[in-house]
């Protein structure tokens, strides 16, 4: 077992256990907003790391006999960097128009504005 | 910011060259690193820029939303066209290698369209919502 | 016209005259007139069924194949025309005495309850011409669904909670029990088919197969064997037409109507006489039979006093088919009839008092006998068809009965049933006697101004008492679909 | 042209929906809609059919043969998803064109058309695709146009409902993604055909477990399975009716369907049941889903929040069909995939109706509408029939073999569940029928309410007419999810 | 350094530093990314991570205010689901192929026939830009799809309707029927224009 590699691989775990933290334990908005986001490139970059070959290149062919990176990680992680900042786009949005409907944009106080508790 | 002229000045011999870039990033894409998405990007952080400078106003004078709007539709159906064009040329959808006699040469022409339909999409969405956030600016706090 | 396609439009015929009563809601006199065309044809249709099914032809026909396997399907079977015979021919008359009611009594809504009554009746029919379990249990429900607006009828809050207890116990009894043992049947016997001597011997031990007794028995509801009889009462709230309806005739009826036609073509009598719970049931039955007696004495209003006899009554019926003998299916069947047009009248008469004099409660018809002659003469009539006693009726199926639980072995059943017999001969002749030899209270009402029921009432009460007098004299026709349904 | 269906399933939507946002005009989007969700629907009838004539349908994207290209492949199972996906599609659009008007911002029409044909695409483009990460692809276009439309609902609830959903829904496919990278990583495949080849040889590894697990939760929480459950009934109560009827009967029936192809496809029968005892975990939750939220849904005075709890309870059996892993329970769950959308989407329908003409489905709001709007709550008594599963509706199909599915099992307990939860849809469909029919209309309502306009009702009585029909007559149904539940099972016909 | 970055994301309450801070995180997991080779996905994520979703949020927080509220106590239930989820993953990579290893499945079957194929195939050299635009044409055009959807959503969300504003049923006051009765004709802005956003 290769436990360097391992750590690595951890190190990116407890990114994306503190984005998912921030996700769910905070209150205002923006701030899940942020952690999802964080949780998210966590993820990419766990994958990027599953394309990663020692001692490889960037997958562009040359000329010679050179070892390349796994591309298809990079293509994945392409369209999820894409779909993750689209979400975002709308989430934003939603939280402006929360914002402008209730005037706040902290869970709590939401619920308060909503059920009067 | 509309006047600081040293900003300005500086945005204005600015944004051309990153709408170069862009299109660098675009071309290049089959070489190194970048292609549609990026080049798109970067396209539309130029313009955003622009609009940052001189106000919303005048970038939407000179890009409308409509026309922003236009954009982010057209890129899908230039990508979704060049699929159903593979289609009634005969091959398989988004199968590039009919766009020519060549196969290679027609996945060198088909990777160029979609990326285009992804630049202008990209461009067309980041400015719609660079405007749709603009356009909220003074009705909340 | 084959025998089939009439058995189809046994079922249909009712819908659309449902359909037209409601498309002739302005005009009452049509609508009434529509009313009785089609209870009329519907009987005419169901007395042409009668000389095939003796001669020995069981049309059949199949709607629909809802899944493989199951299907949406009639079957004519003696026992089944049996009950359309006495369901049809009750219709008329109690159409006749609704037009009556619902006029006298200046009913809101007159509408939907005729459409819903005959929509009713279409489920009894298709309850009783099912060929089966699926189609028996579709008809069955559907029946319950359609009497529910019939129930709360009035809308008032009492009225609405009635409906919930008559909608909660028969379908909660019939989706948790029924519709179980019937998935239960199909899954172990790969058919739900009612077939002559069962389906279901030696397809599954027989402690699976008491089990599965148990859940018919207490999944139909209907039936009202305790502790599932509450709706009945409940649904006293009703107009008498619907009492009427419900406790004689349609919902009842169905009930009891399942409990033998699953006794006798799904477990068969001789597999029946095997299981251990069939013996527990009887005696379940014959539980509810005295608690039911009972109960009725402690009712001074009449029509829960009557609701209460007939949970009793019917228990008469699930004994008979639980007895597992011939004689017990042949009482059975027998008390179907008997009681039908027995407790019938006794509804009837129920509601023309109730009409004419707005009274409910027993001790209060002090003396409404001089001015109602009519009325509680047809109430004697037809409590002594309860009773049992000649010369009504009712004296031949609990002749049966009796006979059958002598077969059985059972003496504490027959005790049973001659207890309950003499409980009923007090409960139900105190009234009449009331209404005769007391005199009237003055305070009440000093019989000024009290007439007897409008017409149409009238007639039919007298009908159904007569005919209860003409089933003592010739009990024939229904002992010969009744013979044929055992020894076939 | 016929071999080039499968693409044309999703790409057409994709095209129409580019095209709808260029119109900016409500009434051209709208047809726009229609063709393509009827044109939609067709072709998934048409692919049905092929599939059910001449097998699996598949087709290399790109003419990339699999894995190395994104292949679309259509079983019977995908088939008739595709079918209910379009056939509900295309009913909610006749319908949706007075709705919207009434409760969404007229200036809006052409890009709510815009997104409702996306998440439309995005749903199609799930059930149609072999490929692991296009599921991914899909699900995502398909939820952020979710997202924006539910949050188009009048009240401003809708917004935080909207956001809530969004937070779960990113969670939800973030994990899913987490669970394919794993996979990726043991077997460097994400054709689904070609992972369910590998898996077997790399599954007594610690990761594809992980990936499993992570899978299921993700999925789970896409379908609204107790307990992650908690953002649909904010989601269906606020959003627009059409929007609420759309994704009601269609979206957690895609999650179903794509919850079925891992689990059953590419983990395998062996793997998910056998080694992970998924049923273990899958059968409690379903059934305290179908117990709690049909108690919930009892006391809900919102009949829309009523039936969102009703909808989580539905989405219970038919995880309850599926985690007894036996040809009628499978059949039981596919089945009740069509046979909810059917009555569900009839039911929120009806209540769209209700909310035309008061502007509120609040209980109490809906009293004597049973002679205001006839053939509105005759509707909703048609559907609700259907939801408590009385004989010749859907619902007693779905009923029958789910219960006949438990009984093989002789697990007692399920059954006794399922019977008293059906109780449990008659008291809470009740209680509408009650205060429809029994208490009398408000008087000091100054303007008086009618039936709701054609336009609104023709649809909904389209699908309580299907719901009726499909239970008189269930052998085509039936068929296909028997045979559907066959081919999951790897067991012949 | 990210996990640093992070952390003091999950702490500060300044949501303009929060923004500046996700900012700053996008670039270093780009820079990540560059280690690993993976130079289309740095350049993406420095393009969107750090620039695009940096100024949406600064723009969201320009509308909203910036402070967060700071939450009163650490809460459990998430502190329990994050470590349940990060055990497994743990758990999970025990048995992942090792770090960069040439030899792992994932660099094999299908991503050498992309290495060694893609060249006669398609014949450009970036091998990443081969698979996205054409053997994975069809999830770029996926993936095209959903950025068009979350421009629809935004402008859905967004874009200005004067007459709408303020129109919202205010249904947390029980709505008795009467009141909402009226809500059909949505447009009458006159029923309750006095929400909170306005203040």
């Amino acid at each position: 077992m290769n436990l360097l590699g391992l750590v690595n691989y951890w190190a990116f775990i407890i990114l994306m256990m503190i984005g998912l933290y921030i996700l769910l334990s905070r209150g205002n908005l923006i701030k899940k907003m942020v952690g999802l986001s964080v949780f998210q490139t966590a993820v990419f970059i766990m994958y990027i790391s599953m394309g990663k070959v020692q001692g490889g290149t960037a997958p562009i062919l040359m000329n010679g006999d050179v070892a390349y990176s796994n591309p298809l990680p990079h293509v994945l992680i392409l369209t999820a960097i894409v779909v993750g900042v689209a979400t975002t786009a709308v989430g934003l949005s939603l939280i402006v128009r929360i914002h402008e409907a209730y005037g706040t944009i902290e869970e709590d106080e939401i619920q308060i504005e909503d059920f009067g508790t | 910011m509309e006047d600081k002229i040293i900003i300005r000045v500086g945005a204005k011999t600015l944004i051309p060259f990153i709408m170069v870039f862009a299109l660098y990033v675009q071309f290049h894409g089959d070489y190194g690193p970048g292609g549609g998405f990026q080049a798109g990007v970067i396209f539309a952080a130029g313009f955003i820029l622009y609009g940052l400078i001189f106000g919303v106003d005048m970038a939407k004078k000179v890009l409308p939303l409509s026309v922003a709007w236009l954009f982010g539709s057209a890129g899908v159906l230039i990508f979704a066209g060049v699929g159903v064009v593979t289609l009634l040329l005969g091959g398989d959808f988004l199968d590039y290698s009919v766009l020519a006699h060549d196969p290679e040469h027609g996945q060198h022409w088909g990777i160029l369209l979609v990326e285009l339909g992804v630049l202008t999409t990209v461009f067309g969405v980041m400015i719609s919502i660079f405007y749709s956030f603009a356009g909220r600016r003074g009705l909340g706090t | 016209m084959t025998l089939a396609m009439t058995s189809g439009l046994i079922v249909i015929l009712p819908i659309a005259g449902a359909l037209f009563v409601g498309f002739s809601s302005k005009w009452p006199n049509v609508r009434e007139g529509f009313g009785l065309i089609t209870a009329g044809g519907l009987f005419g249709l169901v007395l042409t069924l009668i000389e095939p099914v003796k001669n020995g032809q069981r049309p059949e026909l199949t709607l629909v194949e809802v899944v493989p396997g199951i299907e949406l399907a009639l079957r004519v079977e003696p026992l089944g025309l049996l009950f359309a015979l006495v369901a049809s021919f009750l219709w008329i008359v109690t159409t006749l005495y609704a037009i009556g009611y619902m006029r006298g009594h200046h009913e809101e809504n007159q509408t939907r309850f005729f459409v819903f009554f005959a929509i009713a009746i279409a489920g009894a029919m298709g309850v009783a011409l099912s060929a089966n379990l699926f189609t028996l249990f579709t008809f069955y429900e559907a029946l319950t669904l359609c009497t529910f607006p019939l129930v709360t009828h009035h809308g008032t809050k009492e009225a609405k909670k009635a409906g919930r207890v008559y909608l909660g116990i028969l379908l909660g009894t019939s989706v948790c029990f029924q519709l179980l043992a019937i998935i239960w049947t199909w899954q172990i016997a790969g058919t739900v088919d009612f077939m002559n001597g069962g389906i279901l011997a030696g397809t599954a031990s027989n402690g699976v197969l008491s089990v599965i007794l148990v859940l018919f028995v207490f999944g139909v509801g209907k039936a009202a064997v305790m502790p599932f009889h509450r709706w009945l009462p409940a649904a006293m709230v009703a107009p008498t037409p619907v009492s009427a309806l419900l406790h004689a005739v349609a919902v009842v009826k169905a009930g009891v109507f399942t409990i033998l036609k699953v006794a006798i073509y799904i477990f068969g009598i001789d597999l029946l006489g095997v299981l251990a719970s069939t013996i527990w049931l009887a005696w379940a039955a014959a539980a509810t039979i005295i608690l039911g007696s009972l109960v009725a004495f402690t009712k001074d209003n009449l029509k829960a006093r009557l609701a209460y006899s007939t949970i009793s009554q019917l228990s008469y019926i699930v004994l008979g088919a639980l007895l597992a003998n011939e004689w017990g299916i042949i009482g059975g069947g027998m008390h179907i009839v008997m009681h039908a047009f027995g407790k019938i009248t006794l509804f009837f008469a129920a509601g023309a008092v109730l009409v004419a004099a707005h009274e409910k409660d027993i001790s209060c018809m002090r003396g409404l006998g001089r001015s109602m002659p009519v009325t509680f003469a047809c109430f004697f009539v037809g409590s002594l068809s309860i009773i049992g006693v000649p010369p009504a009726g009712g004296a031949w199926s609990k002749w049966f009965l009796g006979l059958g639980t002598l077969e059985a072995g059972q003496m504490g059943l027959l005790i049973v049933l001659m207890v309950s017999s003499l409980l009923s001969l007090v409960y139900l002749l105190e009234v009449p006697a009331r209404a005769f030899f007391s005199s009237p209270r003055e305070d009440v009402h000093s019989g000024k101004g009290i007439h007897e029921a409008p017409w149409p009432s009238l007639v039919a009460m007298v009908i159904t008492a007569l005919v209860t007098l003409g089933l003592f004299l010739n009990p024939d026709p229904f002992y010969e679909l009744m013979t044929l349904v055992v020894f076939s | 042209m016929t071999q080039h269906l499968p693409v044309l399933q999703v790409a057409i939507p994709l095209l129409a929906s580019a095209v709808c946002a260029i119109v900016r005009n409500a009434r051209i989007a709208w047809l726009i809609a229609l063709a393509t969700t009827w044109t939609a629907f067709v072709i998934a009838l048409n692919l049905l059919f092929r599939v059910q004539s001449e097998g699996i349908i598949s087709y290399a994207l790109g003419g990339w043969a699999a894995p190395y290209g994104i292949e679309y492949r259509v079983d019977l199972l995908n088939a008739f998803i595709l079918v209910i996906v379009t056939a509900i599609g295309s009913v909610v659009i006749p319908f949706a064109l007075k709705s919207v008007e009434c409760e969404v911002d007229k200036s809006k029409g052409s890009l709510f058309y815009t997104a409702y044909i996306l998440c439309f695409t995005g749903l199609l483009g799930i059930a149609v695709t072999g490929d692991v990460f296009n599921v991914f692809v899909f699900l995502e276009i398909s939820s952020l146009s979710a997202y924006a439309l539910i949050a188009m609902g009048q009240d401003r609830k809708a917004l935080t409902a909207s956001f809530q959903y969004l937070i779960m829904g990113a969670v939800g496919a973030t994990f899913i993604v987490i669970g394919i990278g794993l996979m990726y990583v043991m077997t460097g495949t994400l054709n689904m055909a070609d992972l369910a080849a590998r898996i077997p040889e790399v599954r007594a590894n610690r990761t594809i477990p992980v990936a499993f697990g992570f899978l299921t939760v993700g999925i789970s929480l896409k379908l609204a399975l107790f307990p992650l459950h908690l953002w649909l009934p904010n989601a269906y109560t606020y959003a627009p009716s059409a929007v609420t009827a759309f994704i009601a009967s269609t979206a957690t029936k895609v999650a179903v369907y794509v919850l079925l192809r891992f689990f059953f496809t590419i983990f395998g029968i062996a793997f998910s049941f056998d080694i992970m005892q998924l049923h273990i975990v899958l059968l409690p939750l379903a059934l305290i889903a179908i117990f709690s939220m049909s108690l919930v849904a009892i006391f809900q005075q919102n009949v829309k929040r009523m039936m969102a709890y009703s909808s989580l309870a539905q989405i219970g059996y038919m995880i309850l069909g599926i985690s007894m892993v036996s040809v009628t329970g499978l059949t039981a769950g596919i089945i009740h995939l069509f046979n909810h959308a059917m009555m569900k989407g009839a039911l929120f329908m009806a209540l769209g109706c209700v909310m035309y003409r008061i502007g509120s489905v609040d209980i109490s709001a809906m009293r004597g509408l049973g002679k205001r709007m006839p053939w509105t709550m005759a509707a909703f008594v048609g559907a609700g029939l259907s939801l408590i599963g009385v004989p010749l509706t859907v619902g007693f199909i779905s009923k029958w073999y789910l219960i006949l599915g438990a009984l093989e099992q002789s697990w007692w307990p399920v059954v006794v569940v399922v019977l008293i939860t059906s109780l449990m849809a008659v008291v809470y469909i009740w209680r509408v029928v009650e205060v429809a029919y029994f208490k009398d209309y408000p008087d000091y309502d100054c303007k008086p309410v009618c039936e709701a306009p054609l336009g609104l009702l023709v649809p909904t009585w389209v699908l309580v007419a299907t719901s009726f029909y499909f239970g008189i007559d269930a052998s085509f149904t039936t068929k296909i999810a028997e045979a559907a539940a066959r081919t999951l099972l790897g067991i012949g016909l | 350094m990210l996990v640093l970055t992070a952390l003091a994301l999950l702490k500060l309450n300044n949501l303009f530093a929060v923004a500046m801070l996700a900012g700053i995180y996008s670039l270093l997991s780009a820079a990540l990314f560059t280690v690993m080779d993976a130079v289309d996905v740095a350049f993406t994520e420095a393009a969107v991570g750090a620039g695009i979703s940096t100024v949406l949020m600064l723009g969201c927080i320009a509308l909203v205010g910036q402070t967060s509220k700071q939450p009163p106590k650490p809460a459990f239930l998430p502190l329990f689901v994050v470590f349940v989820t990060g055990g497994m993953l743990v758990y999970g990579t025990l048995d992942i192929p090792p770090y960069g290893d040439p030899d792992n499945p994932v660099h094999h079957h299908v991503a050498d026939y992309y290495l060694e194929d893609s060249s006669h195939d398609i014949g450009i050299p970036n091998v990443v830009t081969s698979v996205l635009a054409s053997y994975r044409g069809y999830d770029t055009m996926g993936e095209t799809t959903v950025i068009f959807a979350a421009m629809v959503g935004v402008l859905l969300l967004l874009v200005q309707s004067p007459r709408r504003r303020g129109s919202y049923k205010d249904s947390s006051l029980k709505s008795s029927y009467h009141n909402s009765s009226d809500n059909h004709s949505m447009h009458s802005t006159s029923e309750d224009d006095s929400y909170p956003g306005d203040n």
